[in-house]
């Protein structure tokens, strides 16, 4: 049977992109950033995932307003990532897992979750930097991308976005194959890029997010869309997919490493590993 | 709607989608880099050929942010026109809260320090 | 305040379409079917809705696999016909109402539902065959289409359409303005175009719907999808656009009219015009 | 999954929508008028552009449509392709169920009169 090992939360700004395409790792603006994922990586070798389940939103790649879905996963058995319009590379094609796709599928739909079901989809930077950054080398195993609809409101809530991690959570645990799958959100935290406000950043909401990810998930689903917004910034609502990637951890969950950065581009930066105890006590059993 | 409250604020809602839907068609055929060119050679002709609306036009022929979202443009398409002005984040940052952008850097690592 | 004042199944095969655009309304083979609507249309003209939500299914004319949505709500202030494909006239555009739809929007994703916005949509024979059946003159209210995935399982359940509806439903009545609301589901009945079993058909089963739909609907929600697929045929499976009208319809129920009559084309037509009594007697008061 | 114990029934789900994707692609094409014109100029080059499997491209070849479910076609899309070969719901009918079109039309009408 699958079982998730670990989660994973991480900014996904395309500067980060950008920076690794110029090889300013150890540049000082962004060696406290990079130098945080050493450990992480370290981490994953230990926790060995076989697929991963990522949580992201799209910046307008794949999506239009034409056709904004909620929420959509993807079924294709290789995802591309293409031009964004801003320069970055483009990077090679990752590889999808369309079958365990489909199981996330059947369960969600199951469970009433309205999905948008993709088996063609390009992932842009949010989805393609968080693996660069765990996967250097290129060797990251299959993933399966859920993109959640942060561009244009009314958007899932927290308490929405929580029950969709659950529900991937359960359907990833009643998968007949054996495999150990990590499940990342990406984005955030605090930021904000339009409005009078650009360069919102709020450190003390960052904290009770890590916190609350980390220990109590539940802590967050009271606040609103509207909430999220004002204190965590227009594009802090990325947060939407560090709620969601921790639903779907069903075990007791801990704190394995947490690194957070001030600022990298204009968004306060963050990483945070959790362990799934459960799934660590049966492989110890 | 698109008033939520929030100080500094417009949110992308169903009242600013409607408004900013020509002008984000727009921005979003940007990820071609055809369209990127066919943009910068005619400007009028490009806006002329997804039918922006005044407001639009004249934010766009402004290079100026906070009026684009002013006429419903969403700064995840609008980040494509300002690929295309040769304009980060930062500068981005600075346009709209008036700063300069080494202040607006600066505000932003002024950020980590409490 | 705006109210449901009514609801109203239809078939919309193409060959409808067809014979409108060649005049065989007469026709011995069409008659019975066409004669079904003067009487809706007389009902139209007692109700006088100002605005219609229809439940409906894209046949591959603005969804395709790459993006299949299971709720697709129209946001546009017009929607366009479109070739399909088998020679069916182009239509004119159909009248929107985005304002509307934004309050529908914000109901549904508030109630959990994870739609996805369309502010451009094609609209196929799915959709414009029951407003010429019912608006021949072309005067048909303003139209928001919701579009149901019927084209690729996991579909939504009859249970989760019905409370799709309900919750329509309860945005159309917390709507500010004034309007008269008519729900519509097309499609249906049984039928199935594939397979060696082509050519199914179940009265019976037809029956007991149209019986359920308008007394009880609780009382299709146990079956499953697969269930309505033996039972009703692979497109048969429409009936859950009827089953999300009925969702809509709040108040106490009872049936105006119904014309059932096979076949037409490959499948078992039927008409269903359902009061929607409180409206009826808010109005009287 | 796809065989859902329903007899002479393919339920269009995730093995059969893998398997049918170049299939079903191609045939939702054809709602371009320009593209049915080249796909009836030339057939292999036209199947060939969408990379349709060798199952796929005989299924087509044959007109068959209990073949093209087979290989993953989704009948809303081949719909489409049966426009172009001049067949309605009927003829397609009568070919799966290996009947003639009257039979199959007397058929239809036999299912109102129980
Ligand atoms: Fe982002
Ligand atoms: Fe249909």
């Amino acid at each position: 049977m699958a079982e998730v090992v670990g989660g994973l939360g991480t900014s996904h700004v395309p500067a980060i992109g950008n920076a690794i395409a110029k090889g300013l790792q150890q540049d000082p603006y962004w060696k406290p950033f990079f130098d945080g994922f050493i450990e992480a990586r370290a981490w994953l070798k230990r926790i060995k995932p076989d697929a991963v389940v990522m949580f992201y939103n799209d910046h307008g790649l794949n999506f239009f307003l034409d056709k904004m879905p909620t929420f959509a996963v993807g079924a294709a058995p290789q995802y591309n990532n293409a031009d964004e319009g801003w320069g970055l590379p483009v990077l090679r094609p990752c590889r999808g897992d369309a079958e365990f796709s489909w199981h996330l599928i059947e369960g969600l739909v199951g469970d009433e979750f309205d999905v948008t079901t993709c088996q063609e989809m390009l992932v842009d930077h949010a989805f393609v930097v968080p693996l660069q950054l765990l996967w250097p080398e290129g060797d990251a195993p299959p993933v399966v991308p859920v993109a959640v609809n942060t561009v244009q409101h009314p958007l899932a809530s927290p308490a929405r976005c929580l029950k969709l991690g659950r529900s991937i959570g359960r359907a990833i645990a009643s998968y007949k194959k054996d495999m150990r799958v990590l499940v990342i959100g990406t984005g955030g935290l605090s930021h904000q890029l339009d409005g009078a406000r650009a360069g919102f950043i709020n450190k003390e909401f960052d904290m009770e997010c890590i916190d609350k990810i980390t220990a109590n998930p539940e802590g967050l689903i009271n606040y609103t869309v509207d909430d999220i917004v004002r204190l965590s910034g227009t594009q802090g609502v990325e947060l939407l997919n560090w709620i969601a990637m921790r639903g779907a951890l069903l075990g007791r969950v801990s704190k394995a490493f947490c690194n957070y950065h001030i600022p990298i581009s204009n968004t306060a930066s963050a990483l945070l590993v959790l362990d799934n105890e459960a799934a660590e006590a049966r492989r110890a059993a | 709607m698109a008033d939520h409250g929030i100080p500094g604020t417009t949110i992308f809602d169903g009242v600013m989608a409607r408004k900013g839907y020509a002008l984000n068609k727009m921005c979003y055929s940007f990820n071609d880099p055809g369209n990127r060119a066919a943009f910068l050679k005619d400007e009028d002709a490009y806006c002329a050929k997804y039918h922006l609306t005044a407001e639009q036009r004249e934010a766009v022929r402004h290079k100026n942010v906070l009026e684009m979202i002013a006429a419903g443009g969403n700064v995840y398409y609008l980040a494509k026109l300002a690929g295309i002005f040769g304009l980060n984040v930062q500068d981005l940052g600075a346009q709209q809260t008036g700063m300069t952008v080494e202040a607006f850097k600066a505000k932003l690592q002024e950020a980590g320090r409490n």
